[in-house]
């Protein structure tokens, strides 16, 4: 009994935990569909959306929500100035240089933060109370993570689907060229589509803050860097919707797991759990060897 | 007639390789204008150069009389000329029906969106009935119709052709041909690349023959039916 | 001889069958021509002979030998060459590299040395020698396609395997190809060509016999003036009889 | 026969001149020593990533399991009588370690494409490490500490020497034997293979390259160096390994930057990269202690937006002579 | 000072004749430190704890005595990036090209390793003011010597308070980071509480950098333990706090490692670090001074916590609070000038040989290491408590400044604005 209890509230908590890897890997999903970029300087991104909730928190008192808004500014503003300074120089280059200036991006971005605001690991808490629900207590403040992740991958999903420019970015993502003659304006396609998919980042940075609202430091991205990357395979690179939803599993699955694994006697139960997620991903991979809702491989 | 399409002194070319020598070539409102020539003549390289999508290096390009030799393709778009690619570029994961609307991008066609789709489905009754199929689905010929029925959404005033009969069953040849006819009495105007002479010869007004990124031949149709240098290109002799 | 045999060989994407039951066999030495409309499964043919697919019914034989299941990479060894109809250059590549990979790996089985000269030969053959020192991907499409008949000559196979190599060429072009794969049939100890084909004229040149596709089936095969006017052909596939 | 090793001529002409500087110059062995890390690393990776495309992340598993291969020889077999068997003992185990893990990887791996393939190996490398931790392998997170072992067997004059010198020497023979061994492979059918696999997989089993055997291949002898380069230069040289340390995605990172940096896929490249990183990061680091990577990343992305192919990969396409290209590989 | 420093009568008239050594104009102590990368907060902490001990024996204690002269003292260092590659090299070119008399190894124990090699082969001494593990000290290394507290003795301190202060708690509840560190404290830690008679009813630990650590903490809650030790670094100590105020997991007393010790702690928590104890190396307020020494029979050195204050507020600037890390490489430094003039030598051998008779006191505590080891075994770890958004130092009684608060307040209490302060 007690075993299903703790059980079931690692998965709720897992839960939320998975929506939030889902957004924060939804960005670095989109900009490898539109512009088949790597961004391995994803987590400093979302570093500098956790900063972003702890000063606006901090100095004006802004609830964390509140910050989301000017995440998504920043981290736009960011994002097209990134584009327009490194990224549309490689455009044509080689795959893999993009590759090496996200990845000095990434360290530019995490020694200037700590330039700036120095090595603290910082942390607010914004105490709103909790819900028992019976079986765990869960705060608000968590509760309100998990919706807004809900919230911002569903108006993403109604942009794409549904608006002229979100269709113009599927387009340009199946054949640039083709897109052109339509009248899309492709490079313009794909500054909008990296400040995009920077913005959800660092909004994700946000919401990482309400989950985990301590040890907001510069070097912080690196643990979410590799989740989001098995993640974003998990739901089949190129598909945000797919990531969102591997995102969901894969904070059931470390969580879920540990209740079983500490039947085992004599190892430790937490590291096997990363173990496990980081096995299941491979062997998802070999069963269907394009994530759970990828297409083509390329 | 007015010219809609002038094209001088083009230059241009990949990394540094010039493909384009100072090309010129003039196209009559509401004509069907052929570019023949050998293979890496650079006819391609002319369309793409005059649509914005290969840079120009020198020379200039006015459309309606209005200089856009440096102007993005989306914005000539917008100003009512487009092109097919050679090899379709279609969007394969998108219905049929989402290629034709995003056709329809641009401001100015959204106005005439319901109108040109009533003449696409006239044209193609085939793509009315594959509504709603993925485009990467389709057979080659149907996907040439919908890379042509999608420059048509943009509702242009000029469509710049690169071989829309290539890989193509003989009997969907001539249909295509037949549409580009249709296409002209609809009031279109056409600058047309093919490597089927015989077949682009009788349904065009002008013709000009470029060799080595340079226009060697042009004018009407009967002056170009019967020259020399059309002969030795295409017949060896 | 026969050097090969289709066996009601079947092939399904999802729902749609790409190749229903085609049975054939073409004999050693022979010309062939394929033709059918678009889509009726004239690639996806090619792709079951050479391993890009494996049929999901019927079987395939090479010389007397089940290939039905062989990995791609072994029936290049056991001597079968293709083309693709979009061109698959290894881009960075040297034109010449290119070419010698073909010779190293084919039916030829040319060391590093043998294969480079093998591979000077047959782009003076094809007309790219000048170009051979050129990164592929800066070749024009219709070169690639030269090229790549180049580099599956190289291979020196039984089989060899063409799929509209032929399009968008003009015409003088066109008949010195044809011209030049009719002497190596004959010079070269290359048994069978397979053409797949829209242009007639080439076809009617080069093909002794011809199968034509409709709808993933064969309809017909035979003599090929004698096929291309048969009125079915015309119908589905020419859409007015040939003239000549 | 020379005329095709003729491009290793600048390669070892650079190895020398580094060995001599190292040397020869009081204080200069050890930064020479880090450069030749960076260089060897950059070396061994260009054999799997600048030959075959493929981008393996999870390639520092590789030089873990070679860094546990040599601790474990310590840890197990240390007793005075082995001498120094006990490093080639070492190095043997590294070598079988990780070639094993390649072997397996590659098996299951190798069959995704693209960045599929680069991120599952990431899930090898971090599902490895906390299996160690979880399982408490190998000492668990707690890791192995061999410098007792060492100093224990042979003395500690010996051992400081091994750790700092011996260790090292060997860092540069492996990079010596890296470069032969890519020069070997470009030379042969395999180096023609592995251009076809990386430039077009689909095309390459056309022309009857059996891809997979390939890819195993250059993935094995890849992974054998990164075990050597992880016995060594980790275990012999830090006398510890804890998993937390030679699991890290930023060693597969930084390769791929210096692979990049210099070019993919030629012999030259993985060097001029690692000795542009090493140095950069070396002097910045005593320059501007604790400003060095503020400095070092637009420097970084500035290379690489002046060199897209890499620096030696755009000198060699701005290069029109035969001679010179002969030495430019 | 320098003249009072002079006339001193000390035994350095005896020793005076016997140095025969060229000394030197001034005295190089060099280091290497993480002034990027994971360990960027202690290596900064360390480099302002470094340069203050440095102005006070330059400035106030006039430099150091050696041969009768007064040597001035300096210090170069370079950035290692938190990396182990880095180590090597820039300790061989302290070594090499600064000619550094001295050394400081790195923070963590894996770094102080990797440079130990070059140390010991050029035969430099090589402090360590931030390697905690006891195993550094068992690989048989004549020249590296522990200033700090081994990584054994970080929580045993307040299991002893515990014992003290309420013999009704019994158990205890270890949950901690899956690393070389964490696991070498928590090791010491049960043994010692089993010593005492505690019942450790969980051991458990969880992987580096976790974002949740819900599942282990339920696992605590349904054990229903009187204490909770555990942690490991900065930003998984401070969610092992706020997530056990959201599970609202409570117990009498709550000790865990590294992270409490930084003012970000409550900066981060809130109201909620009220009453959560750490075990720090030393912390603002411990009362070692000159008199404190008198009392225990030892020699005191360095400055007094006020002028190490003052000294370090030159450098960090005023807002900034020294952490131990600052303090324990202060100390480091310390103990090499208090070994340089005790050896009245500047030759490596010495210096180490009279390390071993060593003992004294300084603003950081006691100094003695084992003589066969280099291992640190007078320093003592002092446990302090958030209390009323100040840290107190509790333990041991001998160094604290004000009473462990026990039980302290539920997560309830504390969410409604309650301290662990006394009314
Ligand atoms: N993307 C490209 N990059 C580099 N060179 C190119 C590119 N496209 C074409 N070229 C070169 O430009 C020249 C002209 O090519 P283009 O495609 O314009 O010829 P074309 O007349 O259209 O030929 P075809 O009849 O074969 O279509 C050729 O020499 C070709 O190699
Ligand atoms: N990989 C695939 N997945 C799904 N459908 C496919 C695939 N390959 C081919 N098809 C479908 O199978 C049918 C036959 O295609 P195939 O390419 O063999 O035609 P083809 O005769 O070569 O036509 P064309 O003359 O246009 O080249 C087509 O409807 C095509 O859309
Ligand atoms: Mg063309
Ligand atoms: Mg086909």
């Amino acid at each position: 009994m007690v075993f299903l209890e703790q059980l079931a509230g690692n998965l709720i908590y897992g839960a939320i935990l998975g929506s939030v890897y889902g957004l924060s890997t939804m960005g670095l999903s989109l900009i490898f569909g539109v512009l088949r970029i790597v961004n391995v300087g994803h987590g400093p991104f979302i570093m500098v959306g956790a900063f972003t909730a702890f000063w606006m928190f901090t100095l004006f008192g802004l609830a964390p929500i509140g910050s989301i808004p000017v995440a998504i500014v920043l981290g736009l503003a960011l994002g097209f100035v990134i584009f327009y300074t490194v990224i549309r120089r490689l455009l044509n280059a080689p795959e893999l240089s993009t590759l090496l200036a996200t990845f000095a991006i990434g360290i530019l971005l995490e020694e200037v933060a700590k330039f700036i605001w120095g090595p603290d690991h910082r942390g607010y808490s914004w105490n709103i109370g909790d819900v028992d629900i019976g079986i765990i207590l869960i705060p608000y403040s968590k509760i309100l993570a998990f919706i807004s992740s809900i919230i911002i991958a569903y108006l993403l999903y109604l942009w794409f689907q549904k608006t002229k420019l979100g269709k113009a970015v599927r387009a340009v993502v199946e054949d640039a060229e083709g897109a052109a003659t339509c009248g899309i304006n492709v490079r313009w396609i794909y500054a909008l589509s990296f400040a995009i998919g920077i913005a959800l980042t660092v909004a994700s940075g946000v919401l990482v803050t309400l989950f985990v609202p301590v040890g907001i430091n510069p070097y912080m991205g690196h643990e979410y860097t590799l989740k989001a990357f098995v993640i974003a395979v998990l739901g089949g690179l190129g598909s945000p919707w797919g990531a969102f939803f591997a995102g969901f599993l894969f904070g059931l699955i470390e969580n879920g797991s540990y209740t079983i694994l500490g039947l085992i006697p004599g190892v430790e139960p937490f590291s096997l759990t990363r173990f496990v997620a980081f096995t299941l991903l491979l062997v998802i991979l070999l069963i269907k060897p394009t994530g759970l809702f990828g297409g083509d491989s390329k | 007639m007015d010219k809609i399409l002038r094209v001088e002194a083009l230059e241009s070319g990949y990394g540094t390789m010039q493909v384009l020598w100072g090309a010129e070539i003039e196209v009559s409102k509401g004509s069907i204008t052929t570019v023949l020539g050998p293979n890496g003549a650079g006819k391609s390289t002319l369309l793409k150069t005059i649509f914005g999508l290969v840079r120009p290096w020198n020379g200039k390009i006015f459309f309606k009389d209005e200089d856009v030799t440096l102007m993005p393709p989306h914005k000539k778009v917008e100003n009512g000329l487009t092109m097919v690619l050679e090899g379709r570029h279609l969007f394969p994961n998108m219905t049929v029906r989402e290629n034709l609307i995003l056709g329809a991008y641009s401001d100015r066609a959204m106005e005439k969106m319901n109108e040109s789709l009533e003449l696409i489905y006239s044209l193609f009754p085939r793509l009315k009935e594959r509504s709603e199929q993925l485009a990467g689905t389709l057979s080659g010929g149907e996907q040439q119709m919908v890379a042509i029925a999608r420059a048509l959404m943009t509702n242009p005033e000029i469509i710049l052709l690169d071989e829309p009969s290539q890989g193509l069953a003989p009997k969907l040849v001539m249909q295509m041909f037949d549409t580009i006819h249709k296409l002209k009495d609809e009031g279109l105007t056409i600058l047309l690349v093919e490597q089927n002479v015989f077949a682009s010869l009788e349904i065009s007004d002008y013709a000009y023959v470029l060799n080595e990124g340079r226009i060697v031949l042009g004018g009407t149709i009967d002056e170009i039916k019967d020259s020399e240098e059309i002969k030795r290109i295409y017949l060896g002799v | 001889m026969e050097i090969l045999k289709l066996e009601n060989v079947t092939k399904r994407f999802g729902g749609l069958v790409a190749v229903n039951k085609v049975s054939f066999s073409i004999e050693k030495g022979e010309a062939i021509g394929i033709v059918g409309p678009n889509g009726s499964g004239k690639t996806t043919l090619y792709n079951l002979i050479n391993g890009v697919y494996i049929p999901d019914e019927g079987k395939i034989f090479f010389e007397g030998q089940d290939i039905t299941n062989l990995p791609i990479h072994t029936r290049a060894h056991l001597g079968i060459a293709r083309t693709f109809q979009i061109p698959r250059p290894f881009n960075s590549a040297t034109v010449r590299e290119n070419v010698a990979v073909g010779a190293m790996f084919g039916y030829a089985k040319a060391s590093v040395d043998e294969a480079l000269a093998i591979a000077d030969d047959y782009l003076k053959v094809v007309g790219l020698y000048d170009k051979r020192d050129a990164p592929a991907g800066k070749l024009t499409p219709l070169e690639k396609r030269l090229m790549e008949v180049a580099r599956a000559l190289a291979m020196k196979p039984k089989l060899l395997l063409l799929d509209e190599v032929m399009a968008g060429m003009n015409p003088s072009d066109i008949d010195r190809l044809i011209n030049l794969l009719k002497r190596i049939r004959e010079e070269e100890d290359i048994s069978i060509v397979s053409m797949v084909e829209h242009l007639m004229h080439a076809i009617t040149k080069f093909a002794e016999r011809v199968i034509v596709m409709h709808q993933g089936s064969k309809l017909l095969e035979g003599e090929t003036i004698k096929v291309l006017n048969d009125p079915r052909v015309v119908e589905v596939y020419l859409g007015k009889k040939l003239e000549s | 026969m020379i005329e095709k090793y003729s491009s290793l001529l600048p390669v070892m002409l650079i190895y020398a001149v580094l060995f001599l500087i190292g040397i020869s110059t009081p204080g200069m062995w050890q930064p020479v020593a880090f450069i030749m890390f960076y260089i060897t690393l950059g070396q061994a990776f260009n054999i799997f990533l600048g030959l075959t495309g493929y981008v393996d992340f999870g390639y520092v598993a590789f030089l873990a399991l070679g860094a546990y291969g040599m601790a474990l020889a310590f840890d197990t077999f240390a007793s005075p009588g082995m001498g120094f068997g006990i490093i080639i003992l070492g190095l043997i185990l590294a070598i079988i370690m990780s070639s094993i893990l390649s072997l397996a990887v590659g098996a299951v791996a190798l069959r995704l494409r693209g960045a599929y393939f680069a991120i599952a190996t990431i899930g090898v490398n971090e599902g490895f490490r906390y299996f160690i931790e979880g399982a408490k392998l190998w000492g668990g997170s707690e890791g192995i500490i061999i410098s007792g072992d060492m100093r224990k067997m042979f003395g500690r004059e010996m051992a400081n020497y091994i750790s700092t010198f011996v260790s090292d020497v060997l860092v540069f023979i492996i990079a010596i034997l890296a470069a032969i061994v890519t020069v070997m492979i470009l030379n042969r059918k395999m180096g023609y293979a592995l251009m076809a696999v990386r430039e077009d997989e689909d095309a390459a089993k056309v022309m009857g390259i059996n891809v997979t055997k390939y890819k195993i291949m250059a993935f094995i002898t890849s992974a054998s160096f990164a075990g050597l380069i992880g016995a060594t230069a980790w275990t012999l040289k830090m006398t510890y390994v804890f998993p937390s340390d030679v699991f890290l995605i930023t060693y597969t990172v930084e390769a791929i930057v210096i692979v990049m940096l210099g070019g993919a896929g030629t012999l030259l490249g993985p060097i001029v990269g690692g000795l542009i990183y090493g140095i950069l990061k070396y002097y910045l680091s005593i320059i501007l202690p604790g400003f060095q990577l503020l400095i070092l990343a637009p420097l970084l992305i500035v290379i690489i937006v002046a060199f897209p192919d890499g620096v030696v990969g755009s000198i060699k396409n701005r290069l029109s002579s035969e001679t010179a290209r002969k030495y430019l590989r | 000072a320098q003249q009072q420093e002079q006339a001193k009568p000390t035994p350095t008239q005896e020793a005076k004749a016997e140095n025969t050594e060229t000394l030197p104009e001034s005295i190089l102590i060099g280091g290497t430190l993480s002034m990027s990368g994971k360990y960027s907060k202690e290596g900064q902490m360390s480099l302002w704890g470094i340069q203050a001990a440095i102005k006070w024996v330059n400035d106030v204690h006039g430099g150091v005595s050696v041969g009768g002269k007064k040597l001035k003292l300096e210090f170069k260092y370079y950035d290692d990036e938190s990396k182990k590659e880095a180590v090597q090299s820039l300790v061989e070119r302290l070594i090499t090209s600064d000619k550094a008399n001295f050394l400081l190894a790195p923070y963590s124990s894996g770094l102080t390793l990797a440079g130990a090699p070059i140390a010991d082969k050029h035969g430099v001494l090589y402090m360590s003011h931030g390697g905690a593990s006891d195993r550094i000290f068992d690989q048989g290394y004549a020249y590296v010597v522990q200033t700090l507290s081994p990584a054994s003795e970080y929580q045993t301190a307040f299991i002893d308070m515990i014992k003290a202060i309420d013999p009704d708690a019994k158990k205890i509840a270890m949950v901690y980071e899956d690393s070389e560190f964490s696991k070498a404290v928590f090791a010491g830690a049960k043994k010692h509480a089993e010593e005492l008679g505690f019942e450790v009813v969980i051991d458990k630990t969880y992987p580096p950098n976790p974002q949740d650590l819900t599942p282990l903490l339920q696992e605590v809650k349904a054990a229903n333990p009187d204490i909770i030790i555990g942690g490991g670094h900065f930003a998984d100590g401070q969610l092992l706090a706020s997530q056990m105020a959201d599970l609202k997991l409570d117990a009498k007393a709550i000790s865990i490692l590294v992270a409490p010790a930084l003012p970000a702690f409550y900066e981060a928590l809130g109201n909620n670090a009220e009453g959560i104890c750490g075990p720090g190396q030393w912390e603002v307020g411990v009362k070692y001074s000159p008199e404190s020494a008198k009392e225990a029979g030892l020699e005191y050195f360095g400055p007094t916590q006020d002028e190490f204050l003052e000294l370090f507020h030159e450098f960090a600037g005023k807002d900034v609070t020294p952490s131990y890390h600052a303090a324990e490489a202060a100390a480091a430094v310390l103990a090499y000038v208090k070994a340089i003039e005790s050896a009245n030598s500047l030759d490596t051998d010495k210096v180490r040989e009279t390390m071993n008779n060593l003992h004294f006191m300084t603003f950081f505590g006691e100094w003695k290491i084992d003589p066969a080891t280099g291992k640190q075994i007078g320093h003592k770890m002092v446990i302090f408590q958030w209390q009323g958004g100040e840290k107190k130092i509790v333990w041991p009684k001998a160094a604290a400044n004000a009473d462990p608060y026990y039980p302290i307040p539920t997560w309830e209490e504390k969410a409604e604005g309650k301290k662990a302060v006394k009314e």
